[in-house]
């Protein structure tokens, strides 16, 4: 039955005159929340671009650390639970239970995949000693550069003139720079032995022995912790708020013309899927 | 003591001159706008006042005059604000090439001064009339403001970052130093004195030992202790002792045996003491950390130090030591 | 025209009287009545730390309290009176109170999310309190990095948290507000019948929306980067605290109009009321409100002048800081020409009314002092600064607070104050308030920087004129407690309008009102504020017979 | 509820899907081709802005059809529009500073602003 002025069906709250009244305000009521959300990230997002600004090569040493491969599959794990929410609101329009409960699983899965990856993509900085702090080492971020000391040609000064030194000659001793590293001092040196095999891997340039990582590294993976940390929380509250759907849906909660919460699952996960859409090219493409 | 009553800064600087003109024209916009609000308030709560309940006021009729002249006649004023103010803030920001430069750093909580020579000051600030200076400012920890009162500039100090303000004083006199940018525990007590002196004088400074003629090495040593700002971390006996001192209480320091961190005692004796001065790093007394003293070696000649260790010496502490170590140790 | 029937019903205060049913109530008079007592016990754990550092700076040398007491004692001040009491004030207390009655609808709409965003709050403050209990923090209530993240050994995270926290109460404030502006209004109330305290509400919830998120965000990069080390504002790996400015005031300028707009609203309606006229260029005012709510997010670098800002941004954030006085200007001239050729009454909301037009009226221009460029470098972190945020927060905003919960008063506990009393405690506060920051305008230009906690010898003689005017002041504040409290138990019954107001909280619904606000549907045939209405005046005869 | 309203209600649900499928096909294309532009550097901020605009073309698909902007009442599209405004404004005045923070009295040499900083980060 559509919303009639009239007659007040069971779900219509009793401060409310009509159901229309009641699905225009709570629908408005959604979109100022996401409002408050997109404002939320919008001051990571200040932080990232003022950054990004002063210290372009910090972000492409720091994005050279990020696996793409990973980011694009969950990239691509994120716009499919988004799609699967769509047929989820399709079927509550539709009116079918089934539906509902087989594509909000559908979606959660998908979204405990998504944080899947992401903790392995986690567990990888961690071991690195990308998380800034206390053990924070960039021996593993200098190494990706000497790899390929061509992509910074473009920056000057930063603190990373060694790399454009590498540029042309080639070289396979490691020792100077492991070395360099004991050298420095003792977090620093068990950084530098714990990263023995990725200095391994880049197969690229022996670090000299004043390198030295760009000027605000520490700041991309402050950013990229802080960034993909308040995603993932999201998307963990999103799994939570399925669950609690779930039990809801179970019980029969919804009929064609009354499944509000299903809607607006439906525009938080949307929301949460956009803010990654940006996530993936801004950390892990530049 | 003398009892004055001052109402306004003394202007040492053609600049703050020029402020103080903007102050008074803003002045007589806010008395004239303030006057006139509250004489029409006054006049119509008494001409209006309500003689019964069953007074009736007819719907009347609005004109849009109030509105504009309401909102033209403020946007001029204030538009002459924004343009003097702004003209007057950015011809201040670009020092004349001449000027003289001169190192700050702030650090919590005292301000550190290198002179062009090398000559280095804390918490004071020497420089001759009449000649532009220009101030390169930063800071070791976190966010300072460096404020003169009297030559109306401010600036604020940040760490990794060069921070400049210039002034000319046209005034031989002295004026507050401030710390305006709140700074953990004793922000109120990182001040300072800006001595503005005659070219002359000036010169006999940069070369003098600062006069501390006629007085007793103690006396002098004492009046070092502050001026230097030892007072702002070490405990003297005149100021409260608190965990947040960052140095060793000095009260009856002299002849105490201490703990070094590096497990080593010693007897705090002369040779200890003069160490500590020049090279405060060499062997700190627990639990106190290293690198928070800055060095006075250059700032203090031979004489001073010979003061300031026999300051040191007088600051008796008798039976309380003990209790003060332990109060010490508790920071 | 519909008015409320003649024999008293049960009101909301009465029907349910157990502890629970206030607890899990989802009527928004009881929420606003919960949000007043907690904010009123806020306000007096605020007022305590300020009387005790007044007390101390009566001196120049440290009395009573050490640095560290001190330091703890302006940043509770700060924090709990900003964020626990200001901004909260007006729209959470006579908000949630008035916003449905004042657009006939039966709540807001979302009373649970009402009810949560309470809990929230107080959650918040429990948090804070902690913070203050297990020793206090010392960073002012602007948390500036580095030194909050880094360098203060105090509670950083605690009370942040507290701050985290309760900002979200704000934020569903704001987006239960807004929906209901938009979408429970009565039959005939259009948008240009409102009265203006809603249209200065809608604006503030906006402002709520937009940007509370925003120190949220910030506030929790504070701490993950004092938690965690995650250094994202720490100049030593090259980040930038100024940054961090940015954001924070990118809230916090808004947030002086969050606490201010609703005080605007509420001066409208007591003018127009104690003048018995409509408030003069209605339009003007509301749209001045929206105005301000929309500039008000243009202007936060003003309070950075000498943060080493580029100074270009500086130029266009002044330039635009001037435009936001200019419907300030036109909201003082219209109140004033309400009341020509009216008919004053003054009775105790009227006298803080007329307080608040003085008071704010200074506090603004003295704004204008502050956002000239020149002049702020000079001004900027002095007393200046301080005398000229109080005049307008608490000239302004306590003021126009006091003012609303006075007229408000016998509408939501059913009761009237003494008249005598509460007009000697409008002139205490008065008085006592000028007393208390007009000294500091003189100190401040003459250099004496806030935050102080031992200052020059030739600054004591204003700060004892400012610690003897706040006496004055909490004399006033706590004689109206005390009336207030009598009242509430005691009191002489109200008719339904003493105060023969115009508008549906008056005139439809009987006092106090019952649960559901009111017996019949209310329809509006008036343009807002007509006092020509005179069902205005003989409801009075109406609710005795 | 007559049958013919129950058809339009079908087929009106079919054309929707048909929709989603495109967008959700169009979200898959568009992720390749950022990937693909990266390969490609075009140097300065170039690459920045182009990932930024197919993030942009991406999230306004989504925005507009899988959450339904395109039927939203007026006000709900007034809402979006507006808090990307505010965005705006909170993401450009930042940079706007910080880029113009330098254009006067910066002196080479031992006087650049990062002239103090170690070069590497974990300098604790």
């Amino acid at each position: 039955m559509s919303a009639d002025h009239h007659d007040h069906p069971p779900y219509q709250a009793h401060h409310f005159d009509s159901m229309e009244q009641q699905n225009q305000s709570s629908m408005m009521g959604m979109w100022l929340f996401m409002a408050q959300e997109i404002m939320f990230f919008g001051g990571l997002f200040a932080a990232y671009m003022a950054y990004r600004f002063s210290y372009p090569a910090a972000w492409v040493a720091g994005a050279s650390t990020l696996d793409v491969n990973l980011g694009f599959i969950n990239t691509l794990v994120l716009i499919c639970s988004s799609f699967t929410v769509i047929l989820m609101v399709m079927a509550a329009r539709k009116g079918s239970d089934k539906g509902i409960m087989g594509w909000l699983v559908a979606t959660m899965v998908l979204g405990a995949a998504f944080l899947g990856i992401k903790y392995v993509e986690y567990t990888g900085k961690f071991d690195h000693h990308l998380f800034p702090g206390k053990n924070f080492d960039t021996h593993y971020v200098m190494g990706k550069m000497a790899a390929h000391p061509e992509k910074y040609a473009e920056f000057k000064g930063m603190g990373i003139d060694w790399v454009h030194e590498l540029v042309g000659h080639e070289s396979h001793d490691h020792e100077s720079g492991d070395k360099h590293h004991g050298s420095e001092d003792d977090h620093a040196k068990e950084g530098a032995h714990g990263d023995a095999g990725d200095h391994g891997d880049h197969g690229g340039h022996a670090l000299p022995a004043d390198a030295t990582a760009p000027l605000g590294i520490a700041l991309y993976f402050g950013l990229y912790f802080a960034m993909t940390g308040t995603h993932a929380l999201h998307m963990v509250i999103g799994i939570g708020i399925g669950i609690w759907l779930l039990v809801k849906t179970k019980r029969g909660a919804w009929c064609s013309e009354y499944h509000p919460y299903i809607e607006y699952f439906g525009l938080y996960w949307h929301f949460v899927d956009i803010v990654w859409i940006f996530l993936f090219p801004l950390l892990y493409l530049i | 003591m003398n009892f004055s009553f001052p109402t306004f800064p003394e202007a040492q600087s053609k600049y703050a001159e020029q402020v103080d003109w903007l102050y008074a024209y803003l002045n007589a916009v806010t008395f004239f706008f303030t006057i006139l609000v509250t004489v029409l308030i006054v006049v119509f709560v008494t001409k209006y006042k309500r003689k019964s309940q069953d007074d009736r006021v007819p719907w009347q009729h609005e004109g849009k005059w109030l509105e504009i002249t309401g909102s033209v006649i403020p946007f001029f004023l204030a538009m002459v604000m924004f343009f003097w103010g702004a003209k007057l803030h950015f011809n201040n920001r670009i020092a004349p090439e001449d000027a003289m430069e001169i190192l700050v750093t702030g650090k919590q909580w005292m301000w550190k001064v290198q002179h062009p020579n090398g000559k280095r000051e804390i918490n004071e600030l020497h420089v001759p009339v009449n000649q532009p200076i220009k101030l390169t400012m930063t800071s070791e920890d976190v966010i300072h403001s460096f404020y003169i009162p009297n030559l109306r500039i401010k600036q604020d100090v940040l760490f990794g970052r060069y921070t400049r303000v210039w002034f000319e004083a046209d005034k031989v006199g002295n004026s507050h130093l401030f710390c305006a940018e709140f700074c953990g525990t004793e922000h109120s007590a990182m001040v300072g004195t800006v001595y503005i002196m005659s070219e002359s004088d000036y010169q006999a400074w940069l070369t003098g030992e600062g006069a501390m003629a006629g007085d007793s090495p103690v006396e002098a040593g004492e009046k070092l202790f502050s001026s230097l700002g030892c007072i702002g971390c070490h405990h003297n006996g005149t100021q409260p002792e608190t965990p947040a001192l960052q140095g060793p209480s000095l009260v009856g320091a002299f002849g105490r045996e201490e703990e070094m961190n590096n497990g080593e005692k010693l007897i705090v004796d002369e040779d200890y003491l003069l160490e500590s001065i020049v090279n405060p790093n060499a062997k700190i007394v627990k639990p106190y950390r290293e690198n928070i003293m800055p060095t006075f070696k250059g700032q203090v000649t031979e004489t001073q130090l010979m003061q300031l260790i026999e300051y040191i010496k007088s600051l008796k502490g008798g039976e309380q030591t003990a209790e003060q170590k332990t109060g010490a140790a508790g920071s | 025209m519909a008015t409320a029937t003649a024999e008293h019903h049960e009101n909301y205060l009465t029907e349910l009287k157990t502890i629970k049913s206030w607890l899990l109530t989802l009527d928004h008079k009881r929420v606003g009545l919960l949000y007043l007592f907690s904010i009123v016990f806020f306000f007096l754990i605020g007022g305590t730390a300020a009387a005790l550092f007044r007390l101390d700076l009566a001196t120049a040398e440290a009395d009573v309290l050490s640095h560290e007491t001190y330091n703890k004692l302006f940043t509770m001040h700060g924090v709990v009176m900003i964020f626990f009491f200001l901004v909260p004030s007006v729209p959470a207390v006579l908000g949630n109170f008035l916003l449905p009655l004042m657009l006939g609808a039966k709540d807001v709409a979302f009373p649970r999310l009402n009810l949560a965003s309470w809990y929230i709050f107080m959650i918040g403050g429990t948090f804070t309190l902690v913070a203050v209990l297990m020793g206090g923090v010392d960073t002012g209530w602007t948390f500036y990095t580095p030194y909050s993240s880094t360098y203060a050994n105090t509670n950083v995270i605690m009370a942040a948290l507290g701050v985290f926290i309760t900002g979200f109460s704000s934020i569903l404030t704001g987006v239960n507000f807004v929906v209901t502006v938009h979408k429970m209004r009565c039959p005939g109330l259009t948008w240009f019948r409102l009265p203006l305290f809603v249209w200065s509400l809608y604006a503030t919830s906006l402002i709520m929306v937009l940007g509370t998120p925003v120190l949220a965000i910030t506030i929790f990069l504070l701490i993950l980067e004092r938690g965690l080390g995650i250094g994202v504002f720490d100049p030593k790996l090259g980040g930038d605290p100024v940054l961090f400015q940015h954001m924070f005031w990118f809230y916090s300028h808004p947030a002086v109009y969050i606490m201010i707009l609703p005080g605007f609203g509420v001066i409208s309606d007591v003018m127009a009321c104690f003048s018995r006229k409509r408030v003069y260029g209605y339009e003007f005012v509301a749209m001045s409100s929206m105005a301000i709510a929309v500039i008000g997010f243009f202007v936060w670098g003003h309070h950075m002048f000498v943060s080493s800002q580029s100074i270009y941004a500086g130029m266009v954030f002044s330039f635009l800081t001037f435009l936001v006085g200019i419907p300030t200007a036109i909201k003082i001239f219209n109140w004033t020409a309400t009341m020509f050729r009216g008919s004053v009454w003054l009775e105790a909301p009227m006298l803080y009314a007329l307080g608040f037009i003085g008071l704010f009226l200074i506090g603004g221009l003295t704004g204008l002092y502050l956002s000239t460029m020149a002049l702020d470098v000079h001004l900027h972190d002095t007393y200046f600064v301080v005398a000229h945020f109080h005049y307008v927060m608490v000239g302004g905003m306590m003021m126009a607070w006091l003012c609303g919960v006075h007229f408000w008063w016998p509408k939501m506990t059913g009761r009237l104050y003494s008249a005598y009393w509460s007009k000697m405690s409008a002139i205490l506060v008065f008085a006592g308030f000028n007393f208390t920051f007009f000294p500091q305008f003189i100190m401040g230009y003459m250099g004496m920087p806030r935050r102080y906690h031992i200052y020059p010898k030739e600054f004591e003689v204003f700060h004892q004129m400012s610690t003897l005017g706040a006496s004055i002041m909490g004399l006033g504040l706590l004689m109206a407690l005390c009336y207030f409290t009598h009242s509430w138990f005691r009191g002489e019954k109200a008719t339904q309008n003493p105060w023969y107001a115009f508008g549906l909280e008056w005139t439809h619904t009987q006092t106090p009102p019952i649960t559901h606000n009111f017996e019949e549907d209310p329809v509006v045939t008036r343009e807002a504020y007509d006092y020509e209405d005179e069902s205005i005046y003989t409801n009075e005869d109406k609710a005795r017979a | 509820m007559s049958e013919a309203k129950k058809d339009h209600h079908d087929d009106h649900h079919d054309d929707h899907m048909k929709v989603y499928w495109l967008v959700f096909v169009g979200l898959l294309i568009g992720t390749v081709i950022t990937v693909l532009a990266s390969k490609i550097k075009l140097g300065g901020y170039m690459d920045v802005t182009l990932a930024l605009a197919i993030a942009i073309c991406k999230a306004s698909l989504v925005l507009i059809f899988f959450m339904h902007l395109r039927e939203a009442a007026r006000i709900v599209k007034l809402v979006a529009a507006g808090t990307f405004l505010w965005l705006i404004i909170l993401l450009a005045y930042p940079v706007v500073d910080i880029a113009s923070r330098y254009w006067i009295a910066v002196e080479p040499g031992w006087l650049n602003p990062h002239a103090e900083l170690s070069g590497p980060a974990d300098t604790e």
